[in-house]
């Protein structure tokens, strides 16, 4: 990359204000690529946690057994949120017929299933750098050790709630209330500075 | 250009490779990568660095660390220049700008040092007792007060050009401080596997091992040593070393913060890196070993330029190779000094004396001195030093065993440097911080670390452990303990075997020397020397019955300044526990807390700061609003379409067309910012009649009702208009401000005390985008925009909502009204949001559909009457005072607030209530905020009846109107009130009325009649 | 900055959760009928110990639930958490349970048998 | 509402070998300020008093000062458990002002600052009340309402307050960035001219040596272990020096009055939070006047040492620790550094907490309780150093006659059965 790297103070006064393109300061690799992958289909389950039986076949994994873990089957994630809360991510347009299936399959429990498909963001963020840049704003313990592949948590980055998923060792995404997207956009644009980043054009929907 | 005539060769830190050249007051100077700007000084033989707080005196550097008080410097010019930095302190870089600070005009003629010839009025406290008349006196003399004091100038160019960060880390060990013992706790730890963190505040790994050049470890010099254990340790991946960086704070559960100098030390600085970064460190296991400071002598003239601390002399001529002088006194009451005087003889420098405190001296050092031709004059003391901006002179005294009796004839000898040691102190700050206890060593005279609170352990120097092998023990020994606790485990290593000669430290107490002259006479002996606190300082407090140690530091600032006392605390204890005859562990020591070091604020701010200072919320319809030029207001984190601006108008005229449109035509509002939460589960109904004042159990489906929240004191906290869209399934809408505060009640309600109810929350506040048309026209556009149900009366009535499709959008329609003209709130999927928007005001446009912002909203409403929550109410107000009887149920057996509206005071007929206010003159606008009297001629304080809420000209009504809260304002209706205005204008005089003001019958919610 | 274990979710900085004061009072009904005195003590008052003190906290930015926690206002050391409509189980905790004052307040009688 | 005429009581100083003056200063600058007089006695517990004040902060010392010199009740003892002043006297960023939202507050806080204004001189001590002006801005619409009422209140309550627009805002304060893009940029504001700072320590050592000067006994390190009462009567209270017999106790320890509380078995409603300030390294005059914002919340001012004070809001967690968690000073000096981007390049020097006891109404509680003879003052929050006078004269007053006179009746422990709060919360925001 021969484009010289710009200066980031001068953007101080736009701060959050960053070009959808910043190259690596030493012209080297290393950077984020981050995807807006909000169009995905969105599903707030609520209900025990002994009913994953019952509708496992409609949702194609069982609901994680485990606190702060995903399941996943192909492009579908089961995130857990807290004891009788889950977070379906499913294709776009998925969601409506999934849960009435689910509202029927559970139509003797007490349960909801809400699509919250709009009101969810979700950004992927792809590069050799992205631990770094997200502790910049997350408390968490992200060590590679610590924070797998499969992993999930309901934190803070900055000053947004998020939920954060651990897709890889240099994966991850976030997912937080779309009226926030744009703070949040700003936010990791401007800690991957350091690294360079560069952010995927949107597909129209 | 000066040369540097004070330089030698070596200097374990100095890369004479890399020649840096820098400016101090104006004047050019050279020095080497590896220096400190004190360090690059004393080789080019600049001493006189800068002047002190009070008196001015002349000052240059005492000592080679960050206990520094005398060498403060202004560091960078314009927007980059940083005042009070320590020079010792400040790594050299090239082009590096220096000035002194605190002096006028020059530092070497500074007329502030009048305060000097003056002291004698000045004693501490004397503020205290004068600049008392004339009373009105004191903001005069505290005007100059102000000006002689403060030390250094903030930048000229106010906004900071550089950038600052902020980390998160978590690991199993962190050990602060990367001398001896730190280094090989460092690698005892890392051999676990676990993570490690090195911390140091020097740039380079080693601490007093980069300055001692008499000991062998495992038979390789010290420094050797240090370079072999870094590159150990750097080849590790799960250690973490961080040069320059502070450890500051030592936080609950062991939360740790750091400060790192990330680019300081460049030039030029890359744009791209942080200048400081501070790491937030969550440590299952913190190590301390931070080493100890040593402590001036106290002697008069002891602030003057040229008087060093010995270990300091020592470090500047190992560690940086720079010869503070060339004809030194040593002063000492220990042993330490004594290879500090070997080492500035080795150098080339010419020892005149080591003037000894101790009647009898031996041991190994001391032999050596003897043995190297030094003159050693033990049982005396130094008791003054002379000199004008440098020390010039000294005077020797004979003393008694116990040091507080001179016995003879002072002997004068001449000099351009004094050596002093007072013994050494624990850094033990960071223990302290921490919670930990203090003990008192006797043989060693200091503090060290007790008991512990937190799961840190002290080792090495800053644990009274001052012999290196004993360090070097205690750090395998606390860095096994340490990996052990964390659950993983290591083999602990061999002791590295130590050469050098032993040191039997034992100092003397010898907390101030004897004065020749009378008590409170003779040179000012220093022991705070930055905030020019002397001897006769502390014991004039004492006199005066200020003998707690903290009144002390309190009334003297001892302690105060910016070296926070590192090298003043102990021998200001040691003068006041003699003045009150205790013991000092009886006198006690003041706790530390954050920060260890002065730390930067625009760190700790980092990044939270212009556009990230606080998150923003944005509607989906943002991007549309901008466009059409509307101005925003902040409602909570929401920004909102405030109205929106066409050329050449004013904000009212804006408002007006935006409100006459809304109640001739239609408007278009932006709602999606309003709070929406699903209620779904079988006690949906039972739990939102408990929450809500009216019921909601009795509501039909598809049907709408508006209900209020009370808060348990029985005060309104928020309202909105709830749906039932199925039997056990709700939709609930909020303020835009309470919405996170009225899901999260609810929440704690369910889950704290009604348990038993199987209901489910779920915020969709963003899930839908809506659009609120309102308006006599409104029904006809929304037939235009091609609606698929059927918008009469009967079909869809007031109150009651409908699923259709809107210009093929799949939307939820709620027939409610804010405004009291027929009125459309339109709901779809957010992602459709500046669709449905587009689509309406296209359908609209031939209906002359005008988009609205909150505040023709508020005028709209307020003609109506009806209130916004957190403008008619603050808290203090119940429905019974807004006249809102109606919703409360007298029926339930209860819900939130019910058992408050018994109390007596809410049947106090002085309550505030909700009124309408018609001025006199149609034109007048009461000023919201304005209060309404009774008699606007009496004199202050008057009698309020209470605050106008909302205020408008209302353009639709051709009158101003009002609401207030008035004391008893219900049984006011009729009467006549005046509003004082501020600025001596005369009060208005309105009269108190219904809060309805316009279409009070309501005809105008199906949009046919007319008025 | 403390450090809290979220009984779902696990340790995490206080920052991510809000402190919702003392635990365990139970709320009176309207129909209890119980004095101004007792409901402004219900209303108001507020165990505030040196030491030993039993209070809810809710994992504002994580589940969302809330739990209960035995913390030394003192040494701010967390000496036990536990679920909802659950009682202390360490005996500094069962101490502080039995000994409160609430325990015996006309607005907690009313309260515990609506 | 503020009574005209407010008794001061004698005021000097009886011993005039004692008074302070420049004169004194050259007199004993002769001597080498060998012959100073001790500020106060160190005074051991006697068999009995009149009265006993617990607590040696502003407050209780000032309690003491008034009951001597006002009301002539000499026979006194102030019991300290520490060194006086130690407490939130000692540590509090010694803000003063008047300028509240509702009558009952602004009546109290009102009479502090009179009693302020001409302190140095009744207590012949330079306490260094500097009336530099205390300017609280407002960030949004919405705060531009609240500020209109509470400056229209303020003024029909016969208490100075002026509006500055932001172009007013930036002459009166050079240094403040009032760049309109800012997060939370600064719209608009009032200011107290009457208000500014004090040195807190002066203020608790003068009204010592005051009180000292007319008979009060002053007793440091003794700690209160018990209250002794017969029946619903105070009899004495039981200390680490031995049993002190008294029939009037007055309570103004601040953050422990919960634990004094609960030795004389009654309780209050009152939560023990910590809060936090700091200082900056000093430097030359930049901000002569005293900030306070409650969007961004914090309020700064820079003393006559040239070091910048910084306050915030309390923890949100009940502590008896005086500490507290990092957040919120991380998150006031961001707030610092956005109004004040000179702060940038400043470091934090010294930082610490206190213990404030808080109140449901974010009011004080100056009262009797059902214990005859026992007295309470306390639950000033983060605003109990500006009313230190005040509350010491009123309380002074309450315990003379045994019933609050019209400033403290407001104030009464009963308002919590009753309702008839005196709610600050609306109104307050960062409350200091």
């Amino acid at each position: 990359m021969a484009q010289a790297h710009p200066d980031i103070s001068a953007l101080e006064a736009q701060a959050g204000r960053l070009p959808d393109q910043m190259p690596h300061p030493d012209g080297g690799s290393g950077g984020i690529v981050f995807t807006d992958l909000s169009t995905c289909g969105k599903l707030n389950l609520r209900c025990a946690s002994d009913v994953s039986s019952q509708i496992i076949r409609f949702l194609g994994a069982s609901l994680p057994d485990k606190a702060n873990s995903v399941t996943t089957s192909g492009e579908r994630r089961i995130i857990w949120l807290g004891p009788d809360e889950y977070l379906v991510l499913v294709k776009t347009g998925e969601e409506d017929s999934l849960s009435s299936i689910i509202s029927s399959a559970l139509s003797s429990q007490h349960h909801a299933a809400t699509i919250v498909t709009d009101a969810l963001a979700c950004l992927q963020l792809d590069g050799p750098a992205v631990r770094d840049v997200l502790a910049k704003g997350c408390a968490l313990d992200l060590h590679d050790t610590k924070f797998t592949a499969g992993m999930c948590a309901q934190t803070l980055l900055a000053s947004a709630s998020i939920t954060l998923l651990c897709e890889g060792d240099s994966s991850f995404r976030i997912i937080c209330r779309t009226s926030f997207l744009d703070y949040v956009m700003a936010w990791l644009k401007d800690a991957a500075c350091e690294y360079g980043y560069y952010v995927t054009p949107q597909s129209n929907i | 250009m000066s040369s540097q005539r004070y330089r030698l060769s070596g200097g374990t830190t100095i890369r004479t490779d890399t020649p840096l050249s820098f400016t101090f007051d104006g004047k050019s100077y050279h020095g080497y990568k590896g220096d400190t700007l004190a360090s690059a000084l004393i080789a080019a033989g600049v001493h006189l660095i800068g002047r002190s707080f009070k008196y001015h005196r002349p000052r240059g550097i005492m000592s080679a660390g960050s206990e520094e008080p005398n060498a403060l410097v202004r560091v960078g010019t314009g927007a980059y220049a940083e005042p009070n930095l320590k020079a010792t302190q400040v790594e050299l870089y090239d082009g590096l700008i220096a000035t002194s600070q605190n002096r006028f005009p020059s530092l070497k003629y500074d007329v502030g040092s009048i305060n000097s010839v003056m002291s004698q009025f000045l004693p501490a406290g004397f503020y205290y007792k004068t600049f008392m008349w004339p009373a009105s006196f004191w903001m005069t003399y505290e005007h100059f007060i102000r000006n002689a004091a403060g030390l250094g100038k903030v930048a000229s160019d106010p906004i900071d050009p550089e950038r600052y960060e902020k980390t998160h880390r978590h690991c199993e060990i962190l050990i602060a401080g990367g001398g001896g013992a730190g280094l090989m706790a460092a690698y005892q730890a890392a051999l676990s596997g676990q993570r490690v963190m090195l911390v140091d505040e020097q740039a380079e790994f080693g601490g007093w091992l980069l300055s001692d050049d008499a000991v062998k470890i495992d038979n390789m010099p010290a420094y050797d040593w240090v370079r072999e254990m870094q590159s150990l340790l750097s080849n590790m991946d799960n250690v973490t070393l961080l040069p320059r960086t502070t450890m500051f704070g030592y936080g609950d559960h062991n939360y740790i913060t750091l400060a790192e100098r990330v680019t300081d030390h460049l030039s030029p600085r890359p744009s791209h890196l942080p200048r400081m970064r501070l790491w937030k460190v969550r440590v299952a296991q913190v190590i301390l070993a931070t080493g100890c400071i040593e402590r001036p002598l106290v002697f008069g003239g002891n602030d003057l330029p040229g008087v060093m601390l010995a270990s300091a002399v020592q470090s500047y001529i190992t560690q940086y190779g720079a010869l503070p002088g060339s004809r030194a006194i040593i002063v000492t009451n220990n042993d330490t000094a004594y290879q500090a005087a070997l080492a500035f003889q080795n150098a080339g420098g010419f020892v005149r004396a080591i003037v000894d405190t101790r009647t009898t001296v031996k041991g190994a050092w001391v032999k050596a001195a003897k043995d190297a031709g030094i003159d050693i004059l033990s049982g005396h003391g130094l008791t003054g030093a002379y000199g004008i901006h440098h020390v010039g002179r000294v005077e020797i005294s004979p003393i008694t065993a116990d040091g507080r009796e001179i016995t003879g004839e002072a002997v004068h000898m001449d000099c351009d440097l004094v050596m002093m040691s007072g013994g050494l102190t624990p850094t033990v700050h960071l223990h302290s911080q921490a919670r930990g206890k203090l003990v008192w060593d006797e043989k060693h005279l200091c503090f060290k670390p007790g008991a512990t609170h937190e799961a840190e352990q002290s080792i090495g120097a800053c644990n009274g452990s001052f012999a290196l092998s004993s360090g070097l023990a205690e750090a395998i020994r606390a860095a096994t303990k340490a990996v052990k606790s964390t659950g993983g485990t290591c083999t602990a290593l061999s002791v590295p075997d130590v050469t050098a000669l032993r040191i039997n430290y034992a100092p003397m107490a010898y907390w101030k020397a004897p004065s020749q002259a009378g008590a409170g006479q003779g040179p000012k002996a220093f022991v705070d020397f930055q905030n020019d606190v002397t001897s006769a300082d502390i014991q004039l407090a004492v006199r005066e019955g200020y003998q707690s140690v903290e009144h002390v530091k309190r009334y003297t600032t001892t302690g105060m300044a910016t070296d926070q006392g590192k090298t003043s605390n102990m021998n200001a204890l040691g003068i006041l526990a003699d003045a009150l005859g205790h013991e000092i562990p009886d006198v006690g020591t003041t706790t530390f807390r954050m920060p260890y070091t002065p730390t930067s604020m625009g760190m700790i701010a980092g990044r939270d700061i212009g556009g990230l200072f606080d998150a923003v919320r944005l509607t989906r319809m943002d991007s549309w609003h901008r466009a059409a030029g509307a101005k925003f207001e902040h409602v909570g984190q929401w920004m909102r379409a405030w109205y929106y601006r066409h050329d050449g108008e004013t904000m009212e005229q804006a408002v007006t067309r935006e409100v006459l449109a809304a109640r001739t035509t239609a408007g278009l509002l932006d709602a999606s910012t309003l709070g929406k939460i699903d209620v779904r589960g079988k006690d949906a109904a039972t739990f939102l009649d408990r929450i809500y004042t009216n019921k909601f159990s009795s509501l039909a489906v598809g049907k709408c009702r508006y209900g209020l929240m009370l808060k348990d004191d029985g005060m309104v906290m928020d309202d909105g208009v709830t749906t039932r869209l199925a039997d056990e399934h709700y939709h609930m809408t909020t303020t835009t401000g309470g919405a996170a505060g009225v899901l999260d009640w609810m929440e704690e309600w369910l889950q704290t005390e009604w348990p038993e109810l199987d209901v489910f929350l779920t915020s969709v506040t963003e899930q839908w985008s809506v659009a609120t048309l309102s308006g006599p026209h409104a029904r006809a556009i929304l037939e235009a925009a091609d609606i698929s149900v059927d918008l009469s009366d009967t079909a869809f009535p007031f109150m009651s909502m409908k699923q259709g499709y809107v210009s093929g959008l799949p939307a939820r329609i709620f027939r409610i009204s804010f405004t009291g003209e027929l009125s459309y709130e339109i709901n779809v999927p957010a992602r459709y949001g500046v669709a449905l928007w587009t689509a309406l005001m296209k359908a609209g446009e031939a209906f002359g559909i005008t988009p609205y912002g909150t505040e023709a909203m508020h005028v709209l409403r307020a003609e109506k009457g009806f209130i916004i929550v957190g403008q008619e109410t603050d808290g203090t107000v119940t429905p019974l005072d807004l006249g809102m009887n109606w919703i409360v149920s007298k029926k339930k057996p209860d819900f939130i607030g019910k058992r408050a509206l018994e109390r007596t005071s809410m049947a106090d007929p002085k309550r505030k209530q909700l009124v309408g206010l018609r001025t006199d003159n149609p034109d007048d606008v009461i000023p919201e905020g304005a209060h309404a009297v009774l008699d606007p001629n009496q004199p202050p304080p008057i009698d309020m009846l209470g605050h106008v809420t909302s205020s408008y000209a209302s353009p639709n009504l051709g009158y101003s109107i009002a609401m207030a809260l008035l004391k008893g304002g219900h049984k006011l209706i009729g009467e006549t009130v005046w509003i004082p205005m501020l600025d001596g204008q005369k009060p208005i005089k309105a009269v108190v009325t219904d809060t309805v003001f316009y279409d009070a019958q309501g005809d105008r919610l199906n949009g046919t009649s007319s008025s | 900055m403390l450090q809290l274990p979220c009984p779902y979710c696990g340790p995490r900085d206080e920052l991510e959760f809000s402190c919702g004061g003392e635990a365990h009072i139970s709320r009176p009904l309207a129909h209890n009928k119980i004095s101004d005195a007792d409901f402004g003590e219900y209303l108001f008052l507020r165990d505030n110990p040196k030491g030993v003190f039993l209070e809810r906290w809710r994992h504002a930015s994580g589940c969302r639930r809330w739990f209960n926690v035995v913390r030394d206002t003192v040494s701010h050391d967390i000496l036990e958490v536990y679920a909802m409509g659950r009682k202390p189980r360490s005996s500094a905790g069962k101490n502080a349970y039995n000994n409160s004052w609430r325990r015996t307040s006309a607005a907690e009688a009313a309260a515990v048998n609506k | 509402m503020v009574a005209s005429e407010i008794d001061r009581g004698l005021g000097g100083l009886k011993d005039k070998k004692k008074r302070y003056s420049a004169f004194a200063l050259a007199r004993n600058a002769a001597s080498y300020h060998q012959n100073w007089q001790r500020a106060w006695r160190n005074a051991s517990p006697k068999a009995s008093y009149d009265a006993v004040i617990i607590g040696g902060g502003g407050h209780g010392l000032a309690t003491a000062y008034y009951l001597a010199s006002v009301h002539g009740v000499t026979n006194i003892a102030v019991i300290e458990k520490g060194w006086i002043g130690g407490g939130n006297t000692g540590r509090n960023t010694t803000i003063i002002r008047s300028n509240y939202l509702w009558d009952e507050s602004a009546s109290i806080y009102e009479h502090a600052l009179k009693l302020w204004e001409g302190l140095a001189q009744d207590l012949n001590f330079n306490i260094m009340f500097s009336q530099r002006g205390v300017l609280t801005i407002a960030h949004s619409e919405h705060e531009l309402k609240e500020m209109s009422r509470r400056v229209h209140a303020i003024r029909l309550n016969g208490i100075d307050s002026d509006v500055m627009n932001p172009a007013e805002i930036k002459k009166f304060v050079p240094c403040i960035n009032i760049d309109q893009s800012i997060r939370y940029p600064v719209m608009g504001g009032f200011v107290q001219q009457r208000g500014g700072t004090a040195r807190h320590d002066a203020v608790a050592w003068g009204y010592a040596r005051a009180a000292d000067d007319m008979g009060v006994d002053i007793i440091q390190n003794c700690e209160v272990t018990g209250l002794r009462r017969k029946g619903r009567k105070i009899i004495g209270i039981d200390t680490n020096m031995g049993f002190i017999k008294t029939k009037k106790v007055g309570c103004v320890v601040a953050g422990h009055s919960s634990v004094m509380a609960e030795m004389a078995g009654i309780h209050l409603p009152l939560a023990s939070r910590p809060l936090q300030a700091l200082v900056s390294e000093p430097i030359k005059p930049i901000l002569d006047t005293v900030i306070m914002s409650n969007a961004v919340h914090m309020y700064i001012s820079q003393s006559d040492k040239g070091e910048m004070v910084l306050g915030a809001g309390v923890d949100k967690y009940n502590s008896y620790a005086q500490r507290g968690s990092f957040p919120v000073p991380e998150h006031m000096i961001a707030a610092a550094v956005e109004l004040f981007p000179f702060m940038s390049r400043l470091r934090m020097l010294r930082h610490w907490g206190g213990i404030v006891d808080t109140c449901p109404d974010a009011s004080p509680i100056l009262s009797k309780t059902d214990i005859d003879g026992l007295y309470f003052n306390c639950g000033w929050g983060t605003g109990g150093f500006k009313a230190t006078p005040g509350s010491g004269h009123v309380f002074a007053d309450l315990i003379a006659n045994d019933r609050p006179n019209n400033i403290a009746a407001p104030y009464a422990l009963s308002r919590f059965e009753t309702g008839f709060l005196i709610d600050e919360h609306g109104a307050a925001g960062v409350a200091h």
